[in-house]
């Protein structure tokens, strides 16, 4: 169905309901469309395993879609599924994680960059020494291990830094508040919070339970982004996580499809911290600041040189032919 | 006959309605052939090993809550297990997983009987133990797969005596799922524990009084349960290659598997066979909806009214065939 | 005798709780014997044939099977101990067909084919689930399944209770039979007349406790019932009640008008007027219609012809609660079918208050109490358990579902078979209940399988065959011969036998009838 | 999922004959099976207990004040369960109602009037439970399959709204945010809505018509139909009731967490299965009361706690809390049952 230089493109996803997702699927969309080059997506996107995933590429393989777009369950266990594709002449680009099969294209946030670098700041904001409380994302995810290491790395660096109490948010709002709040009550003295992207229930907690506001880093959340500017007193750090990387990734794929392939399989989008300790990082918040994105969309919704639409598109989140 | 219809009716119809979704995917993709079918067998693999140990249980009177824990860790630990170790060495994992699905069932249908906690309290628990079990044996997705277990549902095998065009529609992984169902089943279906099991799922103080071991029966129920389970964890991780500890959607989509295939809720009626016909409808409506592009949000709202339609038309026919 | 006894047990004894079902129990019974196991309801029968057969565990008692002391903890075990058990309740696997419920119980098919065939059953299809099977025809086959592994001991627990009359019949010539094979049969029984042509000997119980064992001679009757009623005898004997005697002068018009009634293929052109003060009695065998009668004058089905007409003006019925707005009230003959059993007494009795939707506001519990404190009075409901009706005795938990209605004031009240499993004591309770009831200007359509129940209780008698009326009887010409006759599709005043147990000269002086039947033979 | 262990003997009365002389230990007993809720308030102490000895000082005014604001949303939905399982039935769509009620509200506040938003919050809510109600009564669904169906539909079409929303941004109104997080002379606000509701729960179970046919349904429909009751009607009302109980709770939960998203009170859902059965109620219908609830809400919220403060390998500590869950479950069983 290249007919004229069109494609047909397909997208897989295994999390639903998460702002993070959604705004990766919502860039894909928009990307498709402001390219120009999409006539049809053709999207699998619920909340599976890796198996699912497995399951979603060859139906999407069986749909004869040009390339496949996929944010892997898990790097290695979809393996089969991209290797089939690309024997069928399929082109398949990985977002925001990595996958083993050789074949595929990766353009990819850094995990581990992304929990280093926000670690590194908190140790160093709390003074090289303390107590740190550690809230991780799910148990068991993939994302979820690769930024572990990166945090471990950061804390091997600074000796002086404990890790007070360490949990699983899930990624879930209401467990991390929960989580927090009972983690004060206990009253044991900490010194900062490194979150794994649950990020404003968390200063909602400390302001609401009037704790010692300690420095917090999160990541680019809409609503985490709003509060760094505007509650007093939080000093914090948002680590860029950009959903947008599914617009990169379509326009990855379009670039191969059109014959331009890049030099290496793997692209690297690296993070950035976007700090209120200081004026610059303060100006770089401000800049960056949405309040009108819904408080769990990152607000990078775009990322230069990867991405060609405008906001307006990504937040209509319309694909081509909608 | 007469009997045979009544029976079987609701698998006939199912059975129906898998044929005009082949017909209907047929007319979406043209080009759906026998490798498209290959990949639906394999996606069906693990649901129809996760709703088979449902079923059990459920014919037994009970609900099993942790179907997909308990597939999580089984896959999680044979993949561990065989992670970096040689070819043979999975020739002892895979009984040792099975064995241990079985034991990890029986316990759960020891539990339901010791501490007379209902079954779908008990399960529950159990679903946060095996969860807790599984992510202590991997703390993230990994491990390993031998090459022959992954090899073993890949592809068709030719059948001598079998035309090559029929050989491509009958894929490893359907084989393998026959095999394994029909060599427990059939045989069960045909023992007297077969018949205690759907015993005690019927009337229990009546299965009591024919002389049946009703707690005894319902332990082998769990364990036989398990050891679907543990079935499934390892098409999970012959699949994937690797093991997760995070249980899949496994358990929702068998309890919904088991009631459109027929099997009562209330347990000592139906088969395995209608809820595996099920199970390769469901998934079938997933590759249409995939096939055909739709928004992805309505699928969601697509599969949730058919799961209620069709059920609700199988409450109309009873209801119907009531008042007659 | 002196041949030494097959089973042999003493001081058995069970507690539920703080309630002893059984404190002092024994029974001997010895080979070629068929033994009656007699009592008033709740004494205690099955219970110890529960016991016997390892359903449940004794909390003290000795067993002894054939001199030695055997520990049957269930019922396979006793199985293996040579004693089969037919219970109260069926226990097939309703799911199951008839031929998996054999392999499920190890039972060999060609024996039980060939008993069941002796018991009156030409042609069961085996492929049958067990579920579709109607109750009577359950029991036998459960009774078939028990003598088809020749058990040593036979323990039948109200066997013919449900049976209609040629079922029983055959039961009853296959039971003594087994008897003269050197088997000993347990038999329970509320019929004297099945107990006199049946058994050797009987052991009675009263409040779990063996009371004495007689040798079944001619006039032993009144000293069973002495035995089992201890103090409380009621005298078992009425004069039929006369034409007449308290009936309410009749009325311009009736209360109930069934005209043409037709349901399905089960009740086709019924026609009967139903007036206030009456009591109106329904015979009929088995199946001949009268559940669907009750069924569509109570609302649960509705009729596909025919009218119904209440104080004049016709009804339609779609749902129970039209029925019980014209004044209508149903009491099923199970009682299970019409109690909330894990609720208070209070609650049951009071469960119509709320029916409406309008009623599902706060409840004046006041006012609510003294209803119900009332009807529990009248009906002299015994409510020390009355925190869950299930721990009631089974006549107490019939008197609740009257009391409902009484404590509602329905002005109809339809009894089906009201007294089925009620000893002699609360049986005559109930008949005064429903008279008075008539005296008091409520009109009562009152179904019963016991014949004998119909003269002391009725005003007039509908005798239904084969979905039709047949007859409709004064009092005074409704003895039990006629009504047998008429019951079975006979005209009246024809003279033909019916069966042994409806020969008088057969049975005892008071000869209660035997129940109803479908008998497909026994049709002209 | 059938009445366990017919066979086993049943609960006994308590009300019958008590002879003179019973052994204290067997009094303590009966006492604790008369009046179910002591030993869940004791299971309760002891968990506290062994969280104060854990982490000395931990209990205290705040503490107890955050507890009671978690254990509040888990309360009403498993009210909703308790409400549901009486009949026999299982609520699963309260997660997705709560969630659907929360997010429209957030959404909708940002340019609509309150009531107008709180109106359209509660739309989706009294839909689902109408569906539910007549999927359960009239066509005899399966509540599990039922309610589970209209989730996944429910689901989708949050989905589908939020596309349409994205640009509005949401909002979480102040009274909301007073009334979830808010704390008034150390007693959470949300006490304000709760203690209300769970009187009138309590009140409708007990002492109206409504919740006597629940109880009624659930033991043996044939009787109450018999009695002239609308099995449809009752299931429909109770199962509209339930999803509005679970509207307010999304409402009540936003004010909590301030952070709508798609799946807000899906893990709610599998606890307040949890806690109604831990607070004594029969998933098999007939038997069960709210006030046991409440206190198995409370319990599941404090072992959360203490299991999040213990050092331990997320592993293990789901295996504890699955254990001590079960645990919990069967000795109160044991309790309650005297026998
Ligand atoms: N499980 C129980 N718990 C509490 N009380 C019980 C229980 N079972 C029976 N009772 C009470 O014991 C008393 C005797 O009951 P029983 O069943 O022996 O009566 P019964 O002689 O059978 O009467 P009926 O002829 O009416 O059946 C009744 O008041 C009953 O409420
Ligand atoms: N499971 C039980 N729980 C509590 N009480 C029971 C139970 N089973 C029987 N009982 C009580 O034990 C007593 C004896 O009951 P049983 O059924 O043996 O009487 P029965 O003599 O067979 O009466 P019937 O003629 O009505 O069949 C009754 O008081 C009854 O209430
Ligand atoms: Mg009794
Ligand atoms: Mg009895």
């Amino acid at each position: 169905s290249a007919a004229a230089g069109k494609y047909t493109i397909g997208i897989s996803n295994t999390v639903q309901g998460n702002g993070w997702r959604e705004e990766m699927v919502c860039a894909m969309k928009a990307q498709a469309l402001a390219s120009g080059e999409v006539t049809k997506l053709n999207i699998a996107h619920r909340n599976t395993d890796a198996a699912g995933q497995l399951e979603d590429i060859r139906n999407l393989i069986s749909a004869k879609v040009d390339a496949i777009v996929v944010n892997p369950a898990d790097p290695a266990g979809i393996k089969a599924g991209l290797e089939e594709a690309t024997k069928a002449g399929i082109v398949v680009v990985a977002v925001d994680q990595a996958v083993t099969e050789p074949s595929a294209y990766i353009i990819s946030n850094n995990q581990e960059e992304y929990a280093y670098l926000g670690a590194k700041w908190l140790f160093q904001q709390m003074g090289g020494k303390g107590e740190v409380f550690y809230m991780r994302g799910a148990a068991g995810a993939s994302a979820d291990s690769d930024r572990d290491k990166g945090f471990k790395k950061a804390l091997a660096e600074f000796p002086d830094v404990k890790v007070a109490q360490e949990v699983f948010t899930g990624w879930q709002q209401d467990q991390a508040k929960q989580q927090m709040l009972s983690f004060l009550a206990t009253g044991t003295p900490f010194n900062g919070v490194w979150t794994s992207g649950i990020d404003n229930v968390i200063v909602d907690a400390l302001v609401e339970s009037q704790a010692p506001l300690v420095p917090v880093v999160g990541a680019d959340n809409a609503g985490f982004v709003g509060q760094l500017s505007s509650v007093k007193g939080l000093v914090g750090a948002a680590v860029t996580n950009p959903g947008s990387i599914g617009g990169a990734g379509v326009t990855l794929a379009l670039q191969i499809l059109d014959g331009k392939k890049p030099p290496q399989q793997t692209v690297l989008v690296q993070p950035q911290l976007w700090e209120n300790a200081t004026e610059e990082g303060k100006a770089k918040l401000k800049a960056a600041a949405d309040p009108s994105l819904s408080p769990e969309w990152p607000v990078s919704i775009m990322i230069p040189d990867w991405t060609t639409y405008t906001k307006e598109q990504i937040v209509a989140c319309k694909g081509p032919g909608e | 006959m007469n009997h045979f219809l009544r029976r079987q009716g609701w698998v006939i119809g199912l059975f129906a309605l898998l044929v005009a979704l082949f017909i209907l995917t047929k007319l979406i993709q043209p080009g759906y052939g026998s490798g498209d079918f290959g990949s639906l067998a394999r996606a069906v693999l693990p649901y129809a090993f996760a709703v088979a140990a449902q079923t059990v249980v459920v014919i037994a009177g009970g609900i099993d809550l942790s179907v997909a824990a308990m597939m999580a860790l089984t896959s999680v630990t044979a993949a561990s297990m065989m992670a970096g170790a040689s070819e043979e060495y999975a020739l002892f994992v895979v009984p040792f997983v099975l064995a241990m699905g079985f034991v990890l069932g029986a316990l759960n249908g020891l539990l339901i009987v010791v501490t007379r906690v209902p079954d779908i309290v008990v399960t529950l628990a159990m679903l946060f133990v095996l969860q807790g079990a599984a992510l202590l044996v991997l703390g993230a997705p990994g491990g390993g797969a031998a090459e022959w277990l992954k090899a073993l549902i890949s592809g068709t095998v030719p059948i001598p005596g079998l035309p090559d065009a029929v050989d491509a529609w009958l894929p490893k992984a359907l084989l393998v799922l026959i095999f394994c169902l029909c060599v427990i089943w059939i045989p069960l279906r045909r023992s007297r524990l077969g018949l205690s099991i759907y015993a005690i799922g019927s009337s229990e103080l009546a299965a009591f009084r024919s002389g049946v071991p009703v707690k005894r029966t319902r332990i082998l129920a769990y364990a036989l349960s398990g050891l679907f389970a543990a079935f499934g964890g390892l098409a999970l991780t012959m699949s994937t290659g690797i093991g997760a500890p995070i249980p899949g959607p496994y358990l929702l989509a068998s309890v919904a598997a088991v009631v459109l295939g027929g099997v009562a809720l209330g347990g000592g009626k139906g088969g395995l066979l209608g809820p595996i016909i099920a199970v390769f409808v469901l998934r079938l409506v997933r590759t249409d909806l995939t096939l055909l592009a739709i928004d992805p949000n309505v699928t969601a709202i697509i599969e949730g009214l058919i799961m209620v339609a069709v059920v609700m038309f199988g409450a109309f026919i009873t209801m119907r065939g009531r008042q007659q | 005798m002196t041949t030494s006894p097959l089973l042999d047990a003493s001081g058995v004894a069970k507690n539920y709780g703080a309630v002893a079902a059984l404190r002092n129990a024994s029974l001997s019974v010895l080979p070629g014997e068929v033994h009656a196991l007699m009592g008033a309801n709740g004494a205690g029968k099955s219970t110890l044939v529960k016991i016997l057969t390892g359903a449940i565990s004794a909390n003290a008692g000795r067993i002894l099977i054939r001199g030695e002391a055997r520990d049957i903890r269930s019922p396979a075990a006793a199985r293996r101990a040579g004693l089969l058990p037919v219970y109260q309740e069926p226990s097939l696997i309703p799911d199951l067909d008839v031929l998996s419920n054999l392999r499920l119980t190890g039972t060999p098919v060609e024996p039980f084919r060939a008993w069941v065939r002796e018991l009156g059953i030409p042609d069961l299809d085996l492929r049958e689930t067990a579920r579709d099977i109607p109750l009577a025809i359950l029991r036998v086959l459960d009774l078939a399944r028990a003598l088809a592994v020749e058990p040593d001991v036979l323990l039948l627990d109200e066997m013919t209770a449900a049976l209609p009359a040629n079922l029983a019949e055959k039961v009853l010539e296959v039971v003594r039979r087994q008897g003269d094979a050197g088997r000993a049969v347990i038999f329970i029984s509320h019929r004297f007349v099945e107990i006199a042509a049946l058994c050797d000997r009987a052991t009675v119980l009263r409040d779990g406790e063996t009371v004495g064992v007689v040798d079944i001679e001619p006039g032993v009757e009144e000293r069973i019932v002495e035995l089992m009623l201890g103090a409380r005898i009621v005298k078992t004997k009425v004069q039929p009640r006369a034409a007449g005697q308290n009936a309410a002068p009749a009325p311009a018009r009736p209360r109930i008008a069934v005209r043409n009634l037709r349901v399905g293929s089960k009740l086709s052109d019924v026609s009967f007027d139903l007036a206030d003060g009456e009591v109106a009695g329904v015979v009929a065998l088995e199946g001949q219609g009268q559940d669907e009668l009750f069924a569509a004058l109570a609302g649960s089905i509705k009729p596909n012809g025919g009218t119904i007409e209440v104080d004049g003006s016709q009804v339609k019925f779609t749902h129970p609660i039209d029925a019980i707005r014209s004044g209508i009230a149903y009491v099923p003959g199970d009682r299970s079918e019409a109690l909330a059993m894990q609720r208070s007494v209070r609650e049951n009795i009071a469960l119509p208050f709320s029916a409406a939707l309008r009623n599902w506001g706060p409840i004046p519990m006041r006012k609510e109490r003294d209803t119900v404190l009332g009807a529990i009075q009248r009906l002299q409901i015994d409510t020390r358990a009355q925190g869950e009706v299930q721990r009631l005795s089974g006549g107490n938990q019939q008197k609740v579902t009257i009391a409902r209605w009484i404590a509602a004031d329905a002005r109809t009240i339809l009894c089906f078979d009201p007294t089925r499993g009620i000893d002699v004591g609360t049986k005559q309770e109930i008949y005064k209940l429903l008279r008075e009831l008539a005296g008091h200007g409520k009109s009562v359509l009152f179904y019963t399988s016991e014949l004998e129940e119909v003269q002391r209780v009725c005003d007039r008698v509908i005798v239904i065959f084969n979905g039709r009326l047949v007859d409709i009887f004064p009092v005074e010409e409704a003895d039990e011969p006629a009504l047998m006759r008429a019951a079975y599709g006979l005209p009246r005043g024809a003279k033909a036998d019916v069966g042994i147990l409806a020969d008088p000269s057969a049975t005892s002086s008071d000869s209660p009838s035997p129940n109803a039947s479908d008998a497909p033979e026994a049709s002209p | 999922m059938r009445r366990a262990n017919p066979i086993a003997s049943r609960p006994m009365s308590t009300s019958a004959i008590t002879p003179q002389s019973i052994p204290l230990g067997r009094r303590i007993k009966r006492f604790m099976a008369d009046r179910p809720l002591v030993p869940l308030v004791i299971l309760l102490v002891i968990l506290v207990v062994i969280l104060q000895i854990l982490r000395p000082g931990i209990v205290n005014e705040r503490w107890i004040a955050n507890t009671i604001k978690f254990a509040i949303p888990l309360a009403i939905l498993a009210g909703c369960q308790t409400m549901t399982m009486l009949t026999g039935g299982i609520d699963l769509s309260v997660g997705t109602v709560a969630t659907m009620s929360a997010f429209i509200m957030a959404t909708q506040i940002v340019n609509q009037d309150p009531a107008v938003a709180f109106l359209l919050a509660m739309t989706p809510a009294v839909l689902i439970g109408l569906v539910n109600g007549i999927g359960v009564g009239v066509f005899r669904v399966h509540p599990l399959i039922m309610t589970l169906g209209t989730s996944l539909i429910g689901t989708g079409c949050l989905q589908v709204y939020q596309r349409t929303v994205i640009a509005s941004g949401a909002k979480i109104p102040d009274f909301l945010a007073w009334l979830g997080t808010g704390v008034t002379w150390g007693f959470p606000n949300a006490l304000l809505l709760f203690v209300p509701l769970a009187a009138l729960i309590v009140f409708t179970l007990a002492r109206t018509g409504f919740g006597r046919l629940l109880y009624a349904v659930g033991d043996n429909e044939r009787a109450t139909r018999l009695s002239g009751v609308r099995y449809w009607q009752v299931i429909t009302a109770l199962y509209i009731v339930s999803s509005l109980l679970a509207g307010i709770t999304g409402l009540l939960y936003i004010g909590l967490i301030k952070a709508p998203s798609l799946s807000l009170a899906e893990p709610l859902v599998l606890p307040s299965v949890a806690a109604a059965v831990i607070g004594g109620t029969s998933i098999f219908g007939g038997r069960g009361g709210y006030t046991g609830t409440i206190v198995g809400a409370l319990i599941l919220t404090v072992l959360t706690t203490l299991l999040t403060i213990l050092q331990m390998p997320e592993g293990a500590r789901r295996i504890l809390f699955g254990l001590i869950v079960l645990f919990v479950t069967a000795a109160y069983l044991r309790i309650v049952e005297d026998r």
